[in-house]
């Protein structure tokens, strides 16, 4: 099965089939939203796909220009809604580095539990509509039982459970409730039964073997020609983390491991997500057991102004590198500011990963490159 | 075999739908109207089967036309655009076409009617097989379960007397799918699978 | 017995003494016209009593098959550890006919541009043909059965095969491509599959010697014996094949929801939807049935005449009866357990992988079990460990486990044949995507991750 | 509202603290500055649509002109830097002159240093000689200001040639400056055997297409898209030029600051949503205040 010939383009044979133009999406239960994937069949095969995108565009980047820097904040949670802590954090981080602020290390630690605890329920949302688009729906409610764990956390932190949101620029609003760090070690004892329990349905399974083992293959060269961070470009076996190459917060003390696959195809991405969600658990731990005692808000001015200049910030989110690009004029708006979406970048690569192979591979495809239009579209 | 009783009434309902719709299958524009049509026929005909107390037949006219071979059918018409057929229908030839197929016909029912008449043109005799297949009575002796005689005679004879025609008929159709495989594959894809 | 009346077996089972007087009775007030012609026997054999019969099977038959899908939620919301419908009536014993009042006043779309006549026509083949065969199922001894014709196997089989039909003009006639593309995978699935499944179910021919269902119940119990036991490569081929058969995961690939939306049904609302949800779930019992009454000794186990030759003769029949109807109700039920279970266990299969397993490893094992089983049952009989008595076997316990064990010595060649066949071939290799990529290496390299600059 | 919260043009920054003489003094001058090259830049601008089409054939007679015209705008911030405090330099031809220029620019333009002892930049200066305007810093960031003509040979160097190969393309931007008429694309380099990153900025007069590099990262390909869908950026020999985000036949570049906050093209949404009515006491065309 992994030996489908590729026919990118239509041979002419002498029963030659009409070839047919298949829109799925916006609304198809795997595009992962409202994602719009026009599909030129020949029979099953995928002759050519062209990406249709931008149906929740809500504008974001010009909403920025007009909103004071705390007022934009909020903004970021709803664009990659699976990893609002991620989003959140990517601003602030930015923000705080073009102003030269200091957070206090008790607010950094926290801020690294509450992203990889952010970073393990979107993996978990990944795994569960991953696999649901394979066809292993039990996979799909196991993940989400322990998302449901993660999210309770979320709700007793940030009172929410999807746009959380308690990382302010210098800082965080308050600090952890009491129970915080037993509910989160609770987690984290829990937490590797529960992987395998997924490893024991899919890792050997001959039927999850055959949909993802040499599907969507993709080079490491070309990896990192269409930009792809994340577990897309590590699959590949391109060793690249924003954590470990320009560690922000407290990575930089924390030790980890970052997974590489081999062969760069949708089974490898499914490994690299898997074993990140190990890592992610024993930076948990860490962090936990150097959690600092002290405030968690640094001094801020009043007014938050950027001095003139511009500054690109990149974080290693759940999806890839999530940048931000921002242009300040010394004013109390940016000027310009500029998201990198890493799930738009990834999405890219699409065609170049899909075209010759059939139609239900597109589908594990789109799921193995863990896209969240919310993002993409901004 | 003089048809009487309900097994008239079925005989002559099934034979009105195996007419029917075997006219229906050439005059309905639409193909896969068509093969609605074909599997109507195919299905009163299986039926009909059933009535001479064939039943293994029937089952396997019904299993393997219907079953098989219109599936197969329908499957290539899905893929085929009907669409221009339908719109635009073949030249009608309807005339010369009605008045063969009326000579045709007539000629049909002029020699069935004298065979049945005089016994037959060559007035040959049942062969002893056959004589002994008509005059099976059934074993009043015999326990429950027994392989119905029809089924068993079919596979008996099938696999003794006629085992020649069956092996060339075997023969027959492993050629037609070994030259429809070869007219369907194209050079790229040999190379690639080989 | 009551087909004990001959080889021609009457069509219909025979009806009990109270029913022929009754109709004795009525014959009385009826008009001479409508009685002269027929005999009161025939009105209550022929009429009256398979009209009772086809009536409590209906009922009981749809019951199943709504409390089936309540099973499959309840069974599926065990497996992944939730509770499933408990809100309708007590623990959700009243969901079936919550969903069937639903989606009876819903409204019934038919698409713009559908060919209305054969979009209509789709649903009510797939029901038919799911429904028809359930006249030919054995469900117990005596008056539990309805009929027992001669072919029962075959026309199972072909009714079936007809049952296709309805999934591929729905998916035609709903002028939509998803619809057109379940379409296309389904007859190409289901045609691929009944080839197999008719395979695999001539070498368990070979012990039955006959199509009768009641027949082959009758073969298992006049030698006390499950074929299951000499026909086991045989058992799993058909598992395997029915699951396909009945468009179940992992092979529903026909209404694949992750990639075809709804499949063949995505342009069906309201009844007509239902209709097919309901056949799909009748055919489903009814490879269940034939699962369990080709294997497993149908309403037939061990031991039940022993128990009903203790009892009062009065009793004997319906004790008979009523224990053969529950060893056949809970036959079905754990081969329909196994397949809820493996829905809700599997991903799905692609479609060229299904057609492959289908053709590269069913079929070629169903032939290979043919060859197999035939070349076992002749050296038995020439060994004198079976005999053929009027078109049934006899067999001492000798027999027995020769069969017993020769059928499961030919996994073996058959798995060496399937080897050989996985080995050369190179787009469907098991032993390829074990070895070349072999699992147990593939394990991500953990990198310390490169120093920041 | 407070004086925070008004729209800040670029050049007239509102701030309210000691600063505010100083940094009033410089955006004026800077805004002359830019006022100065977008004259100089407009003349020849003019005359470019008449002598020639962006199509394949003339490539070569169009680098030539785009290259006449960076030289005439040079000259034209030359002329300027002469006359007034100019807070763009000239681009520095050697090193030398780049530092002793440096403490003159820290007074003007705190946020960007001159990037003085960088062997990796220097080299690429002389590779590039007048080409790069300027190679700065800002927040610790390397950022290569290129002109737009040259924008794509660069990058090209920078991932084929270079000491350092910067292997991905990390995003493609723009920012627009009105006053300037010109936006500024700007490319995220990164590099990830040697782990750096590098920004390469070219400010590009607003009607003057730039050359894609979506042959040379494959990632550029939709980041192109994007930037041309937002901005009305032109990427010639760009393969698939279309709007991304936006539907087809939408009218306008949303992130051009002439572009209204809230705004609703009321002929686009009536023909293509059937939405025909405007909500009762809408603003539509209201910015943010």
């Amino acid at each position: 099965m992994n030996a489908i010939p590729l026919v990118t383009h239509h041979t002419e044979t002498l029963f030659d089939s009409e070839q047919m133009v298949l829109s799925m999406g916006p609304q198809h239960p795997s595009t992962h939203g409202v994602l719009r994937v026009i599909l030129k069949l020949d029979g099953e095969r995928v002759v050519d796909l062209d990406c249709d995108i931008g149906y929740l565009h809500r504008g974001a980047e010009k909403i920025f220009e007009n909103r004071l820097y705390p007022m934009i904040a909020p903004y970021f949670d709803r664009l990659d809604y699976i990893a609002a802590v991620s989003n959140g954090l990517l601003y602030v981080e930015t923000v705080e580095k073009a102003m030269g602020l200091e957070v206090p290390p008790r607010a950094q630690y926290l801020r690294v539990i509450l992203t990889e605890l952010n970073r393990l329920s979107s993996h978990l949302l990944w795994l569960a509509t991953h696999a649901l688009d394979i066809g292993g729906f039990t996979v799909f409610l196991y993940a989400f039982r322990e998302r449901e764990e993660i999210l309770k956390i979320f709700e007793n932190f940030f009172g929410a459970r999807l746009t959380c949101h308690a990382f302010r620029i210098g800082g965080m609003t308050y600090d952890a409730y009491p129970e915080f760090e037993a509910q989160v070690r609770a987690f984290c004892d829990l937490f590797p039964k529960r992987l395998e329990e997924y490893e024991t349905l899919l890792n050997e399974n001959r039927i999850w073997l055959g949909r993802t083992v040499g599907i969507g293959i993709i080079s490491a060269e070309d990896a990192i020609s269409l930009g792809l961070t994340g577990a897309p470009l590590r699959g590949s076996g391109v060793d690249y983390d924003v954590r470990k190459t320009d560690p922000y917060e407290c990575y930089a003390d924390l030790e980890f491991d970052i997974p590489i696959g081999e062969n760069g195809d949708t089974f490898d991405r499914y490994l690299v997500r898997m074993e990140e969600m190990r890592q992610s658990r024993r930076i948990i731990m860490q962090a936990l057991d150097r959690l600092p005692d002290g405030p968690v808000m640094g001094k801020v001015p009043k007014v938050i102004r950027v001095p003139a200049g511009e500054v690109y910030h990149s974080i290693e989110g759940p999806k890839g590198e999530l940048g931000l690009y921002l242009v300040s004029d010394g004013g109390t708006k940016p000027y310009r500011l500029r998201m990198r979406p890493a799930s738009f970048v990834n999405l890219g690569a699409l065609r170049k990963m899909a075209v010759g192979s059939l139609v239900s591979d597109v589908v594990a495809v789109i799921g193995s490159l863990d896209i969240v239009l919310g993002e993409i579209d901004r | 075999m003089l048809l009487v009783g309900w097994e008239a009434v079925f005989f002559w309902m099934l034979t009105l739908v195996a007419l029917f719709a075997a006219v229906f299958t050439v005059s309905a524009r639409n193909p896969v109207h068509c093969a609605l049509f074909l599997i109507s026929t195919l299905i009163a005909k299986g039926a009909l089967f059933l009535l001479l107390r064939a039943e293994f037949v029937a089952g396997a006219q019904i299993l393997v036309y219907v079953g098989g071979i219109l599936v197969l059918f329908l499957f290539v018409l899905m893929l085929v655009n009907t669409r221009s057929e339908v719109e635009n229908p073949f030249n009608r030839q309807d005339k010369v076409g009605a008045f063969i197929a009326a000579l045709v016909g007539l000629a049909i029912l002029g020699a069935v009617t004298y065979t049945q008449q005089r016994g037959g043109f060559f007035k040959t005799k049942p062969s002893a097989d056959r004589m002994a297949i008509e005059n099976a009575k059934p074993d009043p002796n015999a326990p429950a379960g027994v392989i119905s005689a029809d089924t068993e005679t079919l596979g008996v004879t099938l696999y003794t007397r006629a085992v020649l025609p069956f092996e060339i008929a075997s023969v027959l159709l492993l050629m037609a799918i070994v030259g429809s495989v070869l007219l369907a594959r194209d050079r790229r894809q040999e190379e690639t699978y080989d | 017995m009551m087909m004990t009346q001959g080889p021609w077996m009457l069509a219909l089972s025979a009806s009990p003494k109270w029913l022929e007087s009754l109709v004795e009775r009525l014959f009385a007030y009826l008009p001479a016209w409508l009685t002269s012609s027929l005999a009161p026997t025939e009105v209550a054999d022929f009429i009256v009593w398979p009209l009772i019969q086809i009536g409590v099977m209906l009922v009981v038959v749809l019951t199943a098959v709504a409390y089936l899908t309540l099973a499959e939620r309840k069974v599926s919301a065990w497996i992944q550890v939730r509770v499933g419908p408990n809100r309708t009536g007590p623990l959700g014993l009243l969901q079936p006919a919550a969903d069937g009042i639903k989606l009876l006043i819903k409204e019934d779309v038919i698409p713009f541009k559908a060919d209305k006549t054969v979009f209509t026509l789709a649903p009510i083949i797939s029901m038919v043909c799911a429904f028809i065969v359930l006249a030919v199922l054995p469900y117990g001894p005596h008056y539990a059965s309805i009929t027992n014709i001669n072919i029962g196997l075959l026309f199972i089989l072909s009714v079936s095969s007809v049952g296709v039909l309805g999934i591929i003009l729905g998916g035609w006639a709903s002028n939509s491509k998803y619809p057109l593309l379940g379409a296309l995978r389904s007859s190409a699935q289901m045609v691929s599959y009944e080839a197999a499944i008719g395979l695999t179910i001539v070498s368990a021919l070979i012990f039955t010697r006959t199509f009768s269902m009641q027949g082959i119940v009758e073969a298992q119990r006049s030698l006390g014996i499950w074929f299951v036991l000499f026909l086991f490569p045989s058992f799993i081929v058909f598992l395997i094949s029915v699951v396909a058969e009945t468009n179940r995961a992992p092979f529903d690939l026909a209404e694949a929801e992750s990639e075809l939306v709804g499949g063949f049904h995505t342009e069906y609302s309201g009844f007509r939807f239902s209709i097919f949800f309901i056949a799909e779930y009748a055919n489903m019992v009814v490879v269940s049935a034939i699962g369990a009454t080709l294997y497993l000794g149908g309403w037939y186990v061990p031991g039940m005449d022993w128990v009903a030759a203790r009892l009062p003769e009065a009793y004997r029949e319906a004790a008979l009866t009523l224990m053969g109807v529950t060893a056949f109700a809970i036959k079905c039920g754990a081969i329909l357990y196994l397949f809820i279970w493996m829905r809700w266990t599997f991903p799905r299969y692609r479609y060229d992988q299904l057609m492959e397993l289908g053709w590269k490893w069913l079929m070629p094992a169903a032939l290979a079990n043919i060859a197999l089983t035939a070349t076992i049952f002749i050296v038995g009989k020439e060994l004198g460990l079976v005999r053929s008595a009027g078109g049934v076997l006899q067999m001492d316990w000798q027999g027995k486990l020769f069969f017993t064990l020769a059928g499961l010595l030919s996994m073996f060649p058959i798995l060496a044949l399937l080897n050989a066949i996985n080995r050369n071939s190179k787009s469907f290799n098991l032993r390829a995507q074990r070895t070349t990529i072999p699992v147990s290496t593939r394990k991500v390299k953990l990198s310390p991750g490169v120093k920041a600059a | 509202m407070s004086d925070e919260t008004k729209p800040a043009p670029e050049g007239q920054p509102s701030a309210a603290d000691a600063e505010r003489e100083a940094k009033v003094a410089a955006a004026k001058a800077k805004a002359a500055a830019a006022k100065a090259a977008g004259e100089s830049v407009a003349a020849p601008a003019e005359s470019a649509p008449a002598q020639a089409t962006p199509t394949d054939a003339d490539k070569e007679a169009k680098i030539a002109a785009a290259k006449a015209k960076a030289a005439a705008a040079k000259a034209a911030r030359e002329a300027a830097g002469d006359g007034g405090d100019a807070p763009k330099p000239a681009p520095a031809k050697a090193p030398a002159k780049a530092a002793a220029k440096a403490p003159a620019k820290k007074e003007v333009a705190p946020a960007y240093a001159e990037i003085k002892d960088d062997a990796f930049i220097a080299a690429l200066r002389a590779s590039f000689q007048d080409d790069i305007k300027e190679a700065v810093t800002s927040n610790g960031q390397q950022i290569v200001r290129v002109v737009p003509e040259r924008a794509r040979d660069l990058l090209w160097y920078l991932r084929y040639d270079a000491a350092i190969r910067f292997d991905m393309l990390t995003d493609v931007t723009a920012a627009h400056y009105p006053e300037r008429k010109a936006f500024e694309v700007v490319y995220q380099l990164y590099s990830i055997p040697e782990n750096r990153r590098l920004r390469v900025k070219a400010e590009l007069p607003e009607d003057q297409p730039i050359y894609t590099v979506s042959d040379i990262w494959t990632a550029a390909n939709w980041l192109e898209r994007e930037a041309y869908d937002m901005f009305g950026i032109v990427f010639e020999g760009h393969p698939d030029l279309r709007r991304i985000l936006l539907p087809e036949g939408w009218v306008g570049f949303p992130l051009r600051k002439e572009y209204p906050v809230e705004y609703r093209h009321n002929e686009w949404v009536a023909e293509n949503l059937n939405i025909l009515e405007i909500p009762e006491g809408a603003d539509l065309t209201g910015k943010f205040d």
